[in-house]
């Protein structure tokens, strides 16, 4: 870890305050992080001196606004290892990244033979989309399983027997944000290539969390939210393979993404600006990519691996400490996403209870209803660490939980 | 823990443990059911109407401690009520969670809810299977959510 | 004006720089406008102390967000006098949505034989959308023609004609970004209910700029974008009568939309929720609401006397000190946007001067390309004001255009 | 306005008042076309090719001073080098107007619109017609825009 770790709570302004009399420990990092005073700076700044709209023009304000604009798609394109800035669409999240390709990609592609290949395992962001896709295509959706028992791990023995020739698109999560699982996204993607089937990898808990590499995994799209990896909110991003953006219609209409427009009929600018219709969020994207020099700046090897010691501490000292506690996801190579289960007391209960201690966890299906229910769960309680978590933290949870099945045990 | 003893009081933690008429109601001539899809909680309610009268409740789902014992105490507080009074012990009910006063005229088993309102969070929670119950008894069967705006 | 006024321009800092050696006057308000110190600070106070994401959690910060964030929409169902909040659908801006209106209630509720009317001064924003659902459905295209020359007031004589029983849904512009026109919105709105067409007001040059009272127009759906008025960037609003929202099936689909999930089947939750997929905008959001309270302190009555004291100022100016200039837009009764065509100069090297003087304007087809054509211009160059610009301002802008026109005919 | 007297030199104000070669070229058989959505600049460029060589180059269209001088000052460049010769001026001018650099080896009237790279956002305007002229000269008759990536 290198000097950038030093200190690094205080870069989050955040942390540094009591909820119900404890010193907050944040552990809903999965639904959304913090954010570290440069990215807040860097929304200031940009509001109090180079505020204006872009593209369009050519005055000062405008071009500085511009440039931050467009330096931000460059700097996406280099954390993520794109061929180049084009293959970088600025979104308001992976939820709008992926909408945009079940419906620019989607309805332009698939007809009813076709096979959506999805796992059990995905958000309501990597499902929903999909199943209206299919609905407005006729198109089927089929489900990569996971194996029996709460290790949540793809059943990868299946996957020759789903990922067949039908399949034209596979969309999977890289992480998932209940089980903690990390899937082989290499693996997977290079398997889909064999069928001729596109990827898009939901990438909304891993971007901020490990290196990325698009060109190494060998995807096609790959969907991102800024909130979850120290951006502001209401930002995102999509990668998409240059011939398949340039290839496509567009998503939404509106100025910006046009390249000549008569009143029956209009011509679209190329890719990416035939995505980014009307007028984007500036301030917001500019933040996003101050969040994404942040993280380099940090290592996302070293990050990966904080988040997996802690999520191991975690792991132990819930199995060993709290009775009646049922953890999910595999036991080791794990990311920081620790969902669980206690017996006879339900997730609300928890959270609740763990929030009169300062702890700030999260209760409810997690937005994995049909995997919930494929667990025979309604919803589980769920801790997420991040980059500013400490190992006294862990403690504090564990303590927490311990006090809590006391109660109601009681 | 000390507010969490005001939320979870022991009335409250033996409904949840032993929910009261948690059973599916054979004679029941109106179902209602209720969800909250932001955290799973799951409720359908039977009533029993007769004339305007519940001669009848009972329930059955999933869902936190508060939303549990909350509709345990509701059977047993709607019994026999016609459906005028089972809305003014709503009205009550409602009031008392929202603002944490309790009617000292009406005073009844309730009054162990008195201390979600210090936690809006669990306000949804505590007023479910209520919504449910009582728009079954009014004939409108729809299931009831709590993304609804109001409680 | 009351005493918010004093020192207005004091609550812009980026106001008090200067470019190219002169202070800023910044004229690009059409485009984007200013935020005041009290947004800013809505932003960083979320982000230091409140952040967490919403709806989904319970813990207190997550509380703290959500509260923040309903009571948005609060503020913007007042701001509008709608008659609930929940008729309110926060967006990305202007653009997302009127496509929200043309994807969701569009596709489900127009055929080949019916018709969208547009007036000929539309938006792109306005005006692709449309073109994309009408070869979606087969709908055809409609235009309310402008009057001949360049006042560029709609021909309501031409009303009757165009609006006829096949037209389904009326689509117009509350003011014309380009032409500064005002159209008599309410009037529009009450002749599309006679024929049952429903109406969508584009009011992103008037919410920041004048009273708006959905009910007192009798508009269906009214778009607005929250960086036009004072507000951050990457968030807008849809108001939409709740019958209609209540009907329409959703527009995107993930978290937070749905009511339940399943494998191969999905219910929607009511709205506005159905609408909202995602991890909302929530800083924006909230700013948003701040930025609205803060126009309404100062006085939306007052917001638009000044603008058109401004107009009035500039356009007689122009007019009456430079030689060969073309003013596009009525004479009186306008809003705060003066676009003119400089007799052989064209419109970029007027910004380009004028910025070297400090003075920030826009030069371009204003993202009205089919506008442009029917005034038989390829673009033009655009001053448009806003509450902090001065009489001072308006001093500068007509003399630099002096100073251009001079140089070009030398 | 000292600045400005570099980017609108003399020369270029020249050009722009009586652009040279503004003409459809009857015997033209490679026309190339341009435009600047975010503004409106428009251009059509006419090439006549005889083997490698472009034997004769004029244009048309609308767009700002800065558009309008470089296409006149291209059309007399250009008119009677080869495909791989007009590459070499173009990087050159392309060098110029993103660096100011302006070489001293090969001056030419094209060096009045060095004072474009202190003006960022002009030099798609300088490079457009170029560009357009380049691509057809190559065979590539599809429009460019300023929307591509590079310029
Ligand atoms: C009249 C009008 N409609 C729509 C828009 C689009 O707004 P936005 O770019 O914020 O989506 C604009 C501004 O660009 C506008 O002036
Ligand atoms: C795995 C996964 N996919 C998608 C999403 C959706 O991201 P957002 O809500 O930012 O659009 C989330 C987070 O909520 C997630 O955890």
């Amino acid at each position: 870890m290198n000097n950038a770790w030093k200190n690094l709570r205080a870069d989050f302004p955040i942390l540094n305050q009591k909820v119900n009399g404890k010193p907050l420990v944040y552990l809903d990092n999965a639904a959304t992080s913090q954010k570290p005073q440069c990215v807040i700076d860097a929304l200031t700044h940009y509001y109090r001196k180079d505020n204006a709209n872009v593209h369009r023009g050519i005055h000062a304000l405008s071009l500085r606004a511009t440039t931050g604009y467009e330096s931000a798609r460059e700097r996406a394109a280099k954390y993520l290892n794109a061929t180049e800035p084009g293959e970088i669409v600025f979104t308001a999240g992976t939820t709008d990244s992926i909408n945009l390709v079940a419906n620019a990609w989607g309805d332009e592609n698939l007809k009813k033979s076709d096979v959506i290949l999805l796992t059990e395992m995905e958000h309501h962001s990597n499902l929903v989309p999909w199943q209206l896709l299919a609905r407005r295509t006729g198109a089927k959706l089929r489900y990569l399983p996971i194996v029996a028992g709460d290790t949540g791990l793809l059943d990868l023995a299946q996957l020759a027997k789903v990922l067949t020739p039908e399949v034209k698109v596979f969309a999977f999560t890289h992480v998932s944000n209940t089980l903690g699982v990390i899937n082989p996204a290499a693996e997977l993607c290079t398997a889909a290539k064999k069928v001729g089937a596109l990827t898009v990898i939901d990438a909304a808990q891993s971007a901020g969390h490990m290196p990325l590499d698009v060109r190494a995994l060998g995807c096609d799209f790959l969907a991102v939210s800024g909130h979850k990896m120290c951006g502001p909110t209401g930002v995102g991003l999509l990668y998409g393979r240059k011939v398949l953006l340039d290839a496509m219609p567009p998503y939404r209409g509106g100025g910006s993404m046009i390249s000549n427009v008569e009143y029956f009929e209009s011509k679209w600018a190329p890719a990416p600006a035939k995505f980014e219709a009307g007028t984007p969020n500036i301030a917001d994207v500019i933040a996003f990519a101050r969040a994404m020099d942040y993280l380099n700046d940090l290592g996302r090897e070293a990050i990966a691996q904080h988040d997996e010691k802690l999520a191991a501490l975690a792991y132990a000292g819930l199995k060993a400490e709290v009775p009646g506690i049922r953890i999910l996801g595999p036991a080791h190579h794990r990311s920081g996403v620790v969902s669980f289960d206690l017996k006879g007391v339900h997730a609300h209960d928890v959270v609740t209870m763990a929030d009169q201690e300062g702890i700030a966890l999260r209760g409810g299906h997690h937005c994995n209803q049909p995997l919930m229910k494929k667990l025979g769960l309604s919803s589980t309680s769920r801790a997420s660490f991040y980059l500013y978590n400490t190992e006294t933290e862990i403690d504090r949870l564990v303590k927490a939980l311990q006090k809590i099945s006391k109660f109601f045990a009681s | 823990m000390q507010d969490l003893t005001d939320l979870y009081q022991s009335v409250i933690l033996d409904h949840n443990r032993r929910p009261r008429n948690y059973k599916v109601l054979p004679a029941a001539n109106r179902v209602g059911s209720g969800n909250n899809p932001m955290c799973g909680d799951q409720i359908t309610v039977y009533v029993q109407l007769d004339g305007d009268r519940l001669t009848d409740v009972s329930f059955q789902g999933s869902g936190c401690a508060i939303s549990q014992a909350s509709a345990s105490l509701m059977t047993l507080n709607l019994k026999g009520k016609t459906v005028a009074e089972a809305e003014a012990i709503y009205a009550n009910l409602h009031r008392m969670v929202t603002t944490g006063k309790v009617d000292e005229d009406n005073l009844s088993d309730l009054a162990a809810l008195a201390g979600v309102h210090q936690f809006p969070a669990r306000i949804k929670c505590a007023t479910l299977s209520w919504h449910a119950a009582l728009n079954a008894a009014k004939g409108d069967e729809k299931p009831v959510t709590t993304e609804k705006p109001g409680d």
